[in-house]
This record gives C-alpha cells, structure tokens and sequence, in this order.
C-alpha cells in the first residue's frame, strides 16, 4: 500500500494505523523507516514533486517482491512543503521472518532513492531550490544525449 | 502526435510532436541549449514505462516523459 | 534508553513516545524494530526471564557505540506473558544518516538475539517450556564444562 | 563466601560456596549430574561482568552467575 499526503506526515498516527492493519496477520517482525527534515546547510525545509504513474509501478514490483519472500510492504510520502523536523517519508516492512525483514528494508529504501520518481528542492527565502548535487540519476539515464 | 513532457525540475512545456522514434526525439531536444544538461541525466519513459534505448519506435498517441535526477525521502 | 514492561507492550505509545523524545534532535533517520509473537506451532503465547544487571551493562555498551556514530538508540522489551500477535520487543535508532540508521539496527538486533540476557519460553496448556532449540549459547559459555 | 546464581530456566537454588576461582566451582557443580547441559551452554559472569576463562580468581563476597542460551525479542 502507498500513501501520499499534501505536506508532512503524521508519523505517530501512521505508524498505529499499519501496526493495527497487519496486528492479526502473524508476521513476527515490523520495521518502519522514518525520514525527517534535518536542519542543515540554513534551509527553512523541502519540497517534493511526484509524478505518481511511475511510482505506482515501481511500488507494484515491490510488492510482488515482498510477497514472494512472504512479506508485505507499505510506503507513505509528502508532496509540496515539509518543514524542519517534520518527516516527509515513511517505508515499511512486515515479515515473517527478522532476517528478511531486515533485509527488505535495507534493499527498498536504498532503490526507493535511486529510482522513485520524487524530485526534492530546498526551501530558501521562501523559494524551491532543486536539490541536483543531492539527486541520483535513474538507471538508464541519457538515452537522448 | 507524440506528447512529450518534463517532469519534475525541468521548466519546459510539454510538446506536441510529430516523430516516430526517440531518436528523432533526441535530435529536436539536442537543438535546445537549456535541455543539454537534462538530456545527459534524465531517464526516459514511453507511456509510463522505462525505456532503455533511444532505438525505440513510437506510435500515435504515445507519451513519452523525461525523468531528471530523483531525490525522495 | 532501555524500558521493560510487564506483559506486552503498547507499540504504538511506544513509537510515538520515541518520536516525539527526538523529535528536536535534528535526526534524519528513525528506524524501529518491533518483535511480536507469531501464532506456530500450536504455542498459547511467549513468556520471558530478563537478568536486567546484565543487560543494562549490554545495553550501555550499546549506547556507546551508538553515540560514537553520532546515533541513539532505545530499546524496549517485556517480561512474563506476551500472547499471540502482541509485541514484546522494540529497538529503534535515531541516526542523522540514514546508512548508519540501517547497518546500526542490524547490528543490534542479532546482537541481541545472541547476547542479551533474556530467555523464552513456549507457552502451552499454561506452563512455561524453555525455548532451548531456538535460543543461542552466549559467546564464551561453556567454560565450567 | 562466594554466592552462585542460575539464571533464567536453570532450575537450582542459588549456592553458598567457599571457593577461591572459576575451577573449584566447575569441579562442585559437575558433580551434580542435572547440570551436565547447562556447563556445557551456559556463560558465566563474575559481579554482573560475562568471564572468558576458568582461570579466575574469586574473592569473599563475589557473585557468580550461569546463564544458559538466550532468545530476546
């Protein structure tokens, strides 16, 4: 499942909310990764674009992932402005087992970096900066060069 | 007609072309000075789909979109 | 920090109350680990021993290694009962970076699966039958043998 | 004296011993043939420290404890 919210996400409520959905479906491990704004470089915040028809794809390869290692996967992200100290994603991993679990995780967000299609700009003055030296070019990138 | 849009940083318009593969794609971006940093690093997809090769033909209706560097999280 | 309870624990109290411990501490990454008890092998429920001398000092190893990397971590577990699909084990660490965040919880987790004094055991037909098959040996044992 | 504890499911009463190291006590308990399993899988500690060797000398008032196989979580 993928979640997508207008500005920062209410982690605590979220958390519950995927805790209880999967609380009678006997997996043995839960392990959410938060992502929250830091306060680095005088930035007032971030801001996200997402172009949701590819990450809907992306997302579905991962749940067939998931299943076929027996787990399920839960994604929530911001759109628009996430200020300091807010967070602005969470992924999620539900197994049976602690070892795949750990493994899932790891391997899902490190991809949800490299390939989401989520653009990220800086705040500043009030003003969106993209964030270019922090970007990963998709896999693939420069066909048309 | 083959509707090309710029998602995310790129301050283009989308365009309407008529072009039966992406490398004639290639050509008309190439002619623009401000896209040449984009086209070295953004992805392409064809109706929503990666595409990996600029040896790709297109058909009417297609929409092809180019994906800069992604930063979520 | 370390917290134990009796009887299972409130996950989601628990998650919120760690988020909002740190939330002005300027972490980038927060990454819980949750534990609950699986409905196999025809168990009524999982009931626990902690030895808390020991695993304070473990525990305060733990969050020194942490805090060398710039981390913390918080760790919460119960003691006696757990029944099916309740939890009864939360770590989580708190990381500006989220690659320390995901090599730190790994770490810690199979630490302590292999060092932590706490011991399991099945519960069926109401008494307590030690988990010998699925429990690990610490390291050094057996030296009296 | 020397106090001896057996932690989590090791079923023995806690030891009063006058023992001056590790060895002496390894030497009392196996003789007691219910703890055969437990010295070959349990770890022991000296005031709360995990010890790596029997080499260890014990003075009036130390606490030794086994610990048997752990499973946290």
């Amino acid at each position: 499942m993928l979640y997508l919210y207008d500005g920062a996400l209410d982690v605590p409520k979220i958390l519950k909310e995927w805790y209880e959905q999967e609380s009678g479906s006997n997996y043995g491990a839960y392990i959410p990764f938060v992502g929250t704004v830091r306060d680095e470089d005088g930035i007032e915040g971030l801001s996200f674009d997402i172009y949701e028809p590819i990450l809907n794809s992306w997302f579905g390869a991962w749940q067939e992932r998931a299943k076929e290692r027996g787990a399920v996967i839960k994604m929530a992200h911001s759109r628009g402005d996430v200020l300091l100290h807010e967070s602005s994603y969470i992924a999620a991993v539900f197994s049976p087992k602690r070892r795949v679990a750990l493994e899932f995780i790891e391997e899902f967000v490190e991809d949800f970096k490299a390939s989401a299609p989520i653009w990220k700009y800086d705040l500043r003055g009030g003003k969106r900066i993209y964030a270019l030296e922090r970007s990963t070019a998709i896999k693939g990138s420069g066909i048309l060069q | 007609m083959v509707r090309v849009e710029f998602l995310g940083p790129i301050q283009k318009a989308p365009l309407e072309l008529d072009i039966t593969n992406l490398s004639e794609l290639a050509e008309i971006l190439q002619e623009d000075k401000e896209m040449h940093q984009w086209l070295e690093n953004s992805a392409v997809a064809v109706n929503d789909v990666l595409v990996g090769s600029r040896d790709f033909t297109l058909k009417d209706g297609d929409r092809v979109a180019l994906l800069p560097p992604v930063c979520g999280g």
